[in-house]
């Protein structure tokens, strides 16, 4: 055990600091959310890419660096200190990629990834149907094979991106009366292509962040099957671990948002109970940093990441609406108003913190998942 | 000492649950908010006839003469309803301020206020901006040397977002003005002004927090998951009675500070200020539930329950914040003795020892 | 509404508070579960008795004072005031005797509630089993009629005072091969009657507050029984009704101990956290008291207790915990100790608390009665 | 930058805990109670064997030379056992500290505190009264004019009850004394001293907890109750996930503490602030939520819940309680920048800057 950076990990982080010293844009994007500002985003990717800043982790052929989780973690504290915009391709670069790195055949990659890197093609997930939320089992759209191609039907929802993004990757039933988790394949698709259909939902703050897709006979080529036809669960399921687990939300964020609380908390003049509760957050996201690069210390020395990883996705979605909260709290009466002049957007936070309980696996189905998976407790 | 209700309080609270449950839906709210107009004409005016702008006005100025204990479970359906037109405010607040205020130029306006022709809005120091002062027909203002009675067409009106549609909060500069009480006389004014605006806010929070739950019992009844209602799992029961247990334990403290807050000393502000603490605890705890048990869809904008969620943080912050009230409570338990003969402690009341002597 | 005392409970203030000052013991009495302590509370509850003070709410023919809810109110504010003994017949004279004035018969009520009064028969509770803990219509105990007696023969286990009481309640299964929640009755026995052999558990506190009770053909007279043959169920949620609701802990005692955080706090230096805390306490133990005092109110004007009587259990059992915890806390170092010189037992205090979310029905039943009873959601 | 234990660490740690599932049952911390005897001789002279004793004393004074990352898993595993015997605040903290001092009185029994003949028992200010002075060779007490070595046996214990009866807490009264350290260089030997104390208190709660946690666990797939076993329930999963949620993100704070406490900067006691507040605070809960699974027997002596309950509330108090250690994190808070770059920063560090430029 030794935690003090190597002379080449400081270097990198001065490498990066440097470049992002000189590249991030002065203003904020407008919401990636609204479609000027998905192009802004889009944009930035392509910056980042001309970097190659835009996937570290992700071997060089496709536009990474290849970089250790270590480095991913000193990428990412610098990438949240220099207060960069969002990732519109996080869908594609931190949850699609992986998977595809791993069940993808060198075709796919090779056609996908270095478009997914440059931002030229983002992706949307469509995963979810109105019947299947938290049970996701309960998929029905289907996949038919009809030449090469496969038709799809059916009405995906919860979409994160797919207002404005390019390509989705979805979850199908490709064997016609399956049921469960059987007869499912994960399909690459087109959201341009015919016969498919976005629908914007307005969030809770009035912005379309997520989507229905309707699909009615759209096309797929065959080849865009990705880990096997009947294997879309397993596939899926690693997608899932990879999502809570490391790279969803990276500690910086949390560090970087305590650090903005601990700012205003100093210069406003909290009470006792908000004093006590800023000082829980920054703790917070200390421990889920720390956490993290223990794991990641982990998996470089060659272990596999577990089932306690469901355990981060509790940790930080409830330290995240925790933190916004005590802000709320500390601006008082200020609280409420969009045009809030300190240019903190904590409100924003806040909403979008609420949505951390409940997208990638509610957090009522992980603490399942922990009970059952870690402690062994019988199925309910 | 009789902690209950009376009939007719009960039956008004009644009537209006049924009227706004009858014009102030979800699809209600979303048209007010597409027409971009400040109220619902029809609905404002079914209010006006049952008489409550003037609730808690004085008969002599035209109003019923009630008191907050009257207007509590009035103001509980109105945040039940997340209602949008600023009855509460105007009624609870503003109306009755206007009619204790003793100057003609007040009195003049009082009965407006009483029958509701005019609507009253306050800058008050607890409060950054001023709530409804766009559609109010008078504005009263604080400053250095009393308390400033504004014409509102007279003022220059700048309007600032709040993450709640139908909160219509306003800077307001003016130039024009009537000096309607002296610093002196208005400190009181703005003390029992305070006092009304938390603990109607309290009421409405505890609104709030019950139709978060009954919404969300309602979701978790019918959405199917796994084979089963939702609801059938215990982490959404668990969820559920926390939150009711909250409400339950917010609910007699709310009501509590409605028929104590005549006494305006240490222990009445205290519960006031306990009031609108644990009311609106209880609201936030519920809507971030309900939106949780609704899943993605509770995040939704389709869904209501996003209304509920931006009142609550609303009404935190509005008639003094979370550390404000907290502070009025530490300064209730430094004061005297909190033995528990004193749950129903007055500044005014001789000691039990004497009684007993 | 009107939250002022009549000049007519003032005066009854007046008159408990001028009592207890005459007679509540100045030193402490030792804890009811040793045998010392045991005789030395029964010896209170005679004094109490002698003053009309041990049952206030009883028909004055069975030692009480018929006193309204408001009246028990302030007398048991004065007497958590006064710093009076913990109540050793709390069993008899706030579970079982409001049971038996509703279902008893006129000969059972002139038997055992004037002796209950006075502390000569002091009465445990026998409903558990080792089997039938949360899960109470499990009771697998039986009573078979021989003539004019019952023949009792089972295992009864987490007895409350049983260790020295006279006598004990018991739900017993009176039809053989009944099931569930038929075929229970609910009779009374005398704990030193042959055939009954009481074993103490000692607690996490090592003394034996409870206890196990073996039953091999003890004998109750047929007139024990208490509500009719095969009602015990009724009966016993008709008890579990009371015992939720009002008198099981009376909000005083969660005052006078929020009193006492409050002092403690004063006289140390609590930080922001410890603030946050004390101050949280005392709000909860008012609420606690309003709300009782609103329930009491809506009663005495024809109103029923309902279900919503199960999140009191909830409130008080978590505010305690909460509150002996923060005592905890602010003394830091002199927590552990046993002999702390200040004269609050804070540490047995909290001891006794961890309690309260375990009995009277586990919180996790109360949470799904709540959600049923009170919400409607359907069973699991 | 790694974050990994080392073979030797991972099975020296597994070791200890084997050696303690066969030997610190709760039959044997029963047993011992019983006895009246302040150790299980047995199970001391097999602590002994692993040469323990001297892991954090320099090989020059006769012990391993280790480091506190190599102690911080078998505290885990003694926390995990409640183990009764002083083994890891002699190992963790008296004997280095006796070993660091320079004067010959201190010298001459180091060697015997590295193999354990004799345990060191230390009065620090952080702590009421001393731990073990009763069963000591040699006990340090701090005073005006520096720290002072006393003999057990010349001086006069008074033992103080503390709910875990396998804490054995004196004040010690002496009148002979040797002082082997001056005010000046005490004061950083008590200061590494306190980090030592608290880490140690920190990796015990983890065990404590953990084993709350498995214990309760274990019962709830046995336990039966309305025809299936108790752990079916939701609400028991989603207690026990939360507590081992908790646990989780402790570990990883206690470690970094272990390997940070030699910077001897606001940041480190910061983190060895943070390790214990996490710990001890997801002991609480975890011994807590094993007692209300276990129910009513969960309540009783019987079950062995009551130990780890008992550990906890000594443990929280000691090396500092909570306020003090919030104190110190609010410390750090205070006195540097913490962005996202900062989660390792020490005191002596080069800015990044400088590293860039």
């Amino acid at each position: 055990m030794d935690l003090t950076y190597t002379a080449e990990q400081q270097a990198f982080r001065a490498e990066v600091r440097t470049w992002l010293e000189a590249h991030v844009p002065k203003e904020p994007l407008a919401s990636f959310d609204t479609a000027e500002g998905f192009e802004a985003h889009r944009a930035w990717e392509g910056v980042l890419a001309s970097g190659r800043w835009s996937a570290v982790t992700w071997p060089e052929e496709y536009g990474g660096r290849g970089l250790d989780l270590i480095r991913w973690l000193i990428f990412e504290e610098e990438y949240w200190r220099a207060g960069a915009p969002g990732r519109v391709s996080q869908n594609g670069v931190f949850l699609l990629a992986p998977t595809m790195m791993e069940y993808g055949t060198p075709e796919q990659k090779a056609r996908f990834l270095p478009k997914m890197a440059t931002g030229e093609e983002i992706w949307a997930q469509a995963w979810s149907e109105p019947q299947a939320g938290s049970d996701l089992a309960a998929v029905r759209a289907t996949a038919t094979l009809d030449g090469d191609d496969y038709v799809l039907n059916g009405h995906k929802i919860w979409s994160s991106r797919a207002v404005f993004a390019d390509w989705a990757f979805g979850l199908f039933r490709t064997e016609a009366g399956s049921e469960r988790h059987k007869g499912l394949s994960l399909i690459l698709f087109n959201l341009k292509s015919p016969g498919v259909r976005v629908q914007p939902i307005p969030q809770i703050d009035g912005e379309a962040g997520f989507a229905e897709i309707f699909l009615e006979n759209a096309r797929a080529p065959a080849a865009n099957l990705m880990g096997g036809e009947g294997q879309g669960w397993n596939v899926c399921m690693a997608t899932a671990g990879f999502e809570r687990g490391l790279m969803l939300r990276s500690p910086a964020r949390f560090q970087a948002a305590a650090a903005r609380l601990a700012a205003l908390s100093q210069r406003s003049m909290p009470d006792a109970t908000q004093q006590a509760a800023v000082m829980q957050a920054v703790m917070d996201a200390d421990a889920y940093a720390l956490s993290i690069y223990s794991t990641a210390s982990r998996l470089m020395a060659g272990g596999k990441i577990g089932a306690e990883a469901s355990c981060n996705k509790l940790f930080w979605s409830e330290l995240d609406v925790a933190l916004h909260k005590t802000a709320l709290s500390i601006k008082g009466a200020a609280a409420e108003l969009t045009d809030d002049t300190s240019g903190e957007p904590w409100l924003d936070g806040y909403l979008f913190s609420l949505a951390g309980p409940i997208y990638a696996g509610a957090n009522e189905i992980q603490r399942n998942i922990i009970a059952e998976r870690v402690l062994g407790l019988p199925r309910g | 000492m009789d902690f209950t209700f009376s009939e007719e309080q009960l039956m008004s609270a009644g009537v209006v649950r049924d009227l706004l449950a009858d014009r102030c839906t979800g699809a209600d709210l979303r048209r007010l908010m597409g027409s971009g107009e400040a109220r619902d004409a029809g609905r404002w005016q079914a209010i006006l006839d049952m008489g409550l702008p003037g609730l808690m006005v004085p008969e002599a100025a035209g109003g019923l003469g009630l008191s907050e204990t009257d207007l509590v479970l009035i103001a509980e359906a109105c945040g039940y309803a997340a209602l949008p037109e600023p009855l509460i405010e105007h009624a609870g607040v503003g109306a009755p301020l206007l009619a204790a205020i003793n100057h003609p130029a007040a009195k003049a306006l009082a009965e407006k206020a009483a029958g509701g022709e005019i609507t009253v809005a306050l800058g008050h120091p607890a409060n950054l901006l001023i709530a409804d002062a766009d559609t109010a027909g008078v504005i009263l203002i604080p400053g250095q040397d009393g308390l400033h009675l504004v014409d509102p067409a007279k003022a220059t009106l700048h309007r600032h977002d709040s993450i709640d549609a139908f909160r219509r909060l306003f800077s307001v500069v003016f130039t024009e003005s009537t000096v309607v009480a002296g610093p002196r006389e208005m400190v009181p004014l703005l003390e029992v002004a305070l006092d009304r605006g938390a603990l109607f806010a309290a009421a409405q929070g505890l609104g709030l927090a019950q139709r978060a739950v009954d919404m969300a019992a309602a979701y978790a009844k019918e959405r199917v998951q796994f084979g089963k209602p939702i609801g059938a799992n215990q982490a959404v029961k668990h969820h559920l009675a926390t939150c009711q247990t909250k409400i339950e334990f917010a609910r007699p403290v709310v009501h509590a500070a409605a028929a104590q807050i005549g006494q305006g000393d240490v222990f009445s502000r205290s519960r006031v200020s306990h009031a609108k603490l644990a009311a609106l605890a209880a609201a936030d705890l519920a809507v971030r539930m309900c939106i949780q048990i609704h899943g993605a869809m509770g995040y939704s904008w389709e869904v209501d329950a996003h209304f509920y969620l931006k009142r609550t943080i609303a009404l935190t912050g509005a008639w003094g914040d979370e550390a404000f009230h907290r502070a009025r409570v530490a300064e209730r338990i430094a004061a005297a003795a909190m033995t528990p003969d004193q749950t129903f402690a007055r500044a005014d009341a001789a000691p039990a020892e004497q009684v007993a002597a």
